[in-house]
């Protein structure tokens, strides 16, 4: 079970990704679209010392960033992420705001890398092969099956 | 039709020298200007080091690289891009083969070596053999230069039989090997293939799974794309289990005095700095030669090779070894006492470049009796003049030196 | 003096981007025109395989390669071009020194590896060491991140000791080592040295006689050249020594099923068709460096980084890590709780290019205390511009990010 | 000692390296240089059998190359070589012209590659790092040493 005040936060649930689509597509620059993850990295609560435990790191990203999933009673994925970069923790909302709260196969059908693509945003999955934001979607969508 | 004329003038260094014969094809292809251009372009708009870029050049970079990878896959109909490494040629696509599926061999373990291979897949084997006391089989050729399947069939029938180590097509006598029945043979055994394509991808449609290979490699600059640039497919179930082979960046996880983790296929086996602008240069060549009629270059190769041994067959002493029914647009030469070099000088005074030697294949050679032969090998953008030019000056040739 | 604007000019990429500031030079430095030139020209003029040519084509290839290596004999002072062996890169060219003088170790001896050597440094020995039961010695550093001569000394002492590896310059914090001072203790002890000049051909001269070592490292692409090339120097006495490691074409005199012969030095370390194009591009650009004021550029340089350095000693909240008495133009940072990604990120938005990271360089890290670092580190075609942008947008950023 | 009947040529004796220069440099393409080689080769006693040993052959050549080499009394040193190849053969006919018959000093001060080079030849040199006559003309300076 993941404790609840990793849980606290608003994406997934009352920001959805359609919100999130429009903010992210009214910043025009590079500039605005880092400001707006440290912004969104700021309603991500920061993770207490003793839940950064190893197993739940995810591997071969850039900063450090940790993760935890798990299945709620009704069904729903529920997801968790800290990270120790303001935006690859900017990043990581969006990805919660993805696959957080959502029910399976709602997630399996969407097309995250897609998603991103169309905001201009491919450069957070480019970096490496198996590294950064692309890791962490493929850790999530493997815990999954 | 397949326009030659239109064809050629895609190749810079030919237009260079309007008069040049160049029949060295299977040791080098000559460069379609696109290819040229694709790596400039990289170094002139995306040039920085790949994978954790925090800046928009190296992203390009990575991208570049990345989408080379993909490319590759979709040119072998690969499964998946994390199944194709980028070595520097064919040679260490071998090597790092050897030293890594190689490990998962056991001391007594046997290889299957055809005699038709190149050094480059026959050496790394005997180096491994040697290290982890394994044996070497020898696989025989029939009289026309086809691998012996009969003989083949039995090697595969051997506990101990392991690995097959066979080129696709042969470098020094052009056969086209039955490469399809050859990997189903061998994975019935059980026994892992490891196919040397290094002739075989500028002419011939290469599919590795409908192959079911689980090892093939090849040059980029034998298929019309830059030097220092090469291929190693692995599939997948095996890439899982090989240990890395060279060490470095790029190629680990965590390093620390107390014990290193390596990262996750196929990035275990690329350490450093790949040859990036290289692999952008191949994707480029593989891009071109996907968008040309393959059939059509194929066809015209054919032609001319039919024109080519028809006219060796009626000139009086030249001796063509290797008469598979299949063979690549080559033709290996000897002339009774006439020695090859000679010949080969002679045709170079003309402009005539072929290749003399053992051409990297001494095991053949010593199974055909001969210790060098002169090869004339055809890509497409050869001419009919070209092969007709190069007949008149062979038969010339051997008139005055007999 | 040094005209920056002028020098600058000769580099495409950053013409094409006129607003990009490059300040990840130490990854990989951009192209001069003349080395894409000399890369291109060959292809053009020249492109066949090299060896064994019986045609005019051939011969220029293998002028034009074998010239290249004339080349980098002279950049790097050696003997005799017989101590030049070409590789893929840096990484390679550590493998194959792990892979052949590796093998003349036995089981017990000592290897002496320094904390803040390059992965490609550490992975290659660390691998040997497993294989061959030898023992791997961290040499320690000072507190201002050099190497600490007073623990080299009693390493050297120790009667197994048998290799150095060092590098001549630190890619993740810049440190210059005195290297004729280290060359000189070990050979005093009979301990071989392998130098890493990864990071410092672009900026220093090296001398190889001089510094009396054994082995000499670096990367065609951080010195203005081509990816996918790189050097191993290895001093005539040694390289006579050492057995092959990979095996095909080229590296061989005679092959049988019975038996191989390898070619004499430096042939038996360099397998296969060899990058061709990228050697000659590699000679472009050594030829071109030294045809530069190095002594001009150098200066320039490291005003540059005395002026980037000033400028981050008032920026608060920024911590330089390595303050080793000579240094190169590289300056890793980092930023308290702010993570150095997310100032790279804001660098780049404003098209400054740095690099984040561990820098392959892990266990310096640890060292350190640090997980990843801000890597600023110039090339001669920066300028005072590009220094004092970078530092106004630094320091924006942190205001901002605090 | 080397068998007489090998030694029974012209060349470093009644031919010198003078005259071969002029016939070289008259034969302006590489056409007629080759089949001046080979009109040159057939100067050369081919070697029975019997001598064609494996202690006397030149590894690494593009044709098989043997070579002999001797001190006479009058200090003089004597070279054989045959060649399989007539251009090869032609050559060996330059390197005894050069090398067969003369006075040790003599041949030590003579820059045989030079040589070649004005006769625009050099392409029989560049072939590759430690092959042909590049190789043969090392082994004959090495056993002098
Ligand atoms: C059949 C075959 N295999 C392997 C090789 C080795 O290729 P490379 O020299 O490009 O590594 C060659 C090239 O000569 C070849 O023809
Ligand atoms: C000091 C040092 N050594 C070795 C290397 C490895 O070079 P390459 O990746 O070009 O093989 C590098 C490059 O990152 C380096 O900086």
């Amino acid at each position: 079970m993941i404790p609840t005040e990793l849980l606290a936060h608003p994406f997934g649930q009352t920001i959805t990704l359609t919100q999130l689509a429009a903010t992210l597509d009214a910043a025009a620059s590079w500039e605005a679209k880092n400001r707006l993850l440290v912004q969104l990295s700021r309603q991500l609560p920061d993770w207490p010392a003793e839940y950064k435990t190893a197993d739940c790191k995810v591997s071969g990203c850039e900063s450090q960033v940790w993760l935890r999933q798990d299945r709620s009673a009704d069904g729903h994925w529920q997801v968790a992420a800290d990270s120790d970069s303001r935006i690859v923790k900017g990043l990581l909302a969006l990805v919660l705001t993805a696959y957080h709260h959502q029910p399976t196969n709602a997630v399996q059908t969407f097309d995250f890398e897609g998603w991103l693509q169309a905001r201009g945003m491919q450069r957070f999955l480019t970096a490496s092969r198996g590294n950064g934001l692309r890791a962490i979607v493929q850790t999530i969508e493997k815990q999954r099956q | 039709m397949f326009d030659v004329a239109a064809f050629k003038q895609q190749f810079p260094l030919l237009g260079h020298y309007p008069e040049l014969i160049y029949l060295d094809n299977a040791a080098t292809t000559q460069k379609p200007r696109c290819v040229l251009d694709a790596e400039r372009a990289y170094y002139e708009t995306s040039n920085a080091n790949v994978h954790r870029g925090a800046h928009r050049l190296a992203v390009a970079a990575t991208e570049a690289y990345e989408g080379a990878r993909d490319t590759v896959a979709r040119f072998l109909n690969a499964a998946s891009s994390d199944e194709i490494i980028f070595t520097r040629g064919a040679t260490e696509a071998l090597n790092l083969l050897a030293n890594t599926v190689g490990m998962l061999l056991s001391p007594g373990d046997e290889i299957i070596v055809s005699t038709l291979e190149h050094h480059a897949n026959l050496v790394p084997w005997q180096m491994l053999a040697e290290r982890r006391q394994l044996s070497i089989l020898p696989l025989g050729i029939t009289a026309s230069g086809e691998i012996d399947l009969a003989e083949l069939a039995t090697f595969l029938a051997r506990p101990r039989a392991r690995l097959l180590a066979i080129s696709h097509a042969s470098n020094a006598i052009g056969s086209i090997q039955d490469i399809q029945a050859i990997c189903d043979m061998s994975r019935q055994h059980n026994c892992l293939t490891a196919v040397d394509g290094a002739q075989a991808v500028a002419h011939l449609p290469v599919d590795v799974q409908a192959l079911g290979c689980d090892m093939y490699v090849f040059s980029g600059h034998k298929v019309y794309a830059p030097t220092g640039i090469g291929v190693a497919y692995i599939h997948n179930k095996l890439l899982q289990r090989i240990p890395p082979w060279q060490g470095g960046g790029e190629m680990i996880e965590t390093v620390a005095f107390s014990g290193t983790r390596y990262a996750t296929p196929p990035g275990h086996l690329e350490a450093g700095t790949p040859p990036i602008a290289q692999a952008v240069g191949l994707a480029a060549a593989l891009t071109w030669l996907a968008q040309q009629d393959r059939a059509a270059l194929l066809a015209h190769e054919t032609a001319l090779h039919q024109q080519l041994e028809d006219g060796l067959r009626a000139i009086p002493g030249v001796v063509i070894h290797g008469q598979a029914a299949h063979k690549l647009s080559l033709s290996a030469l000897t002339f009774g006492h006439v020695h090859p070099y000679d010949v080969a000088q002679f045709l170079d005074a003309q402009q005539i470049a072929v290749r003399v030697g053992h051409h990297c294949a001494q095991p053949l050679q010593q199974a055909l009796g001969i210790t060098s032969s002169l090869r004339i090998s055809l890509a497409a953008y050869n001419t009919a003049d070209d092969v007709a030019r190069c007949l008149a000056v062979l038969a010339d040739t051997l008139d005055m030196l007999n």
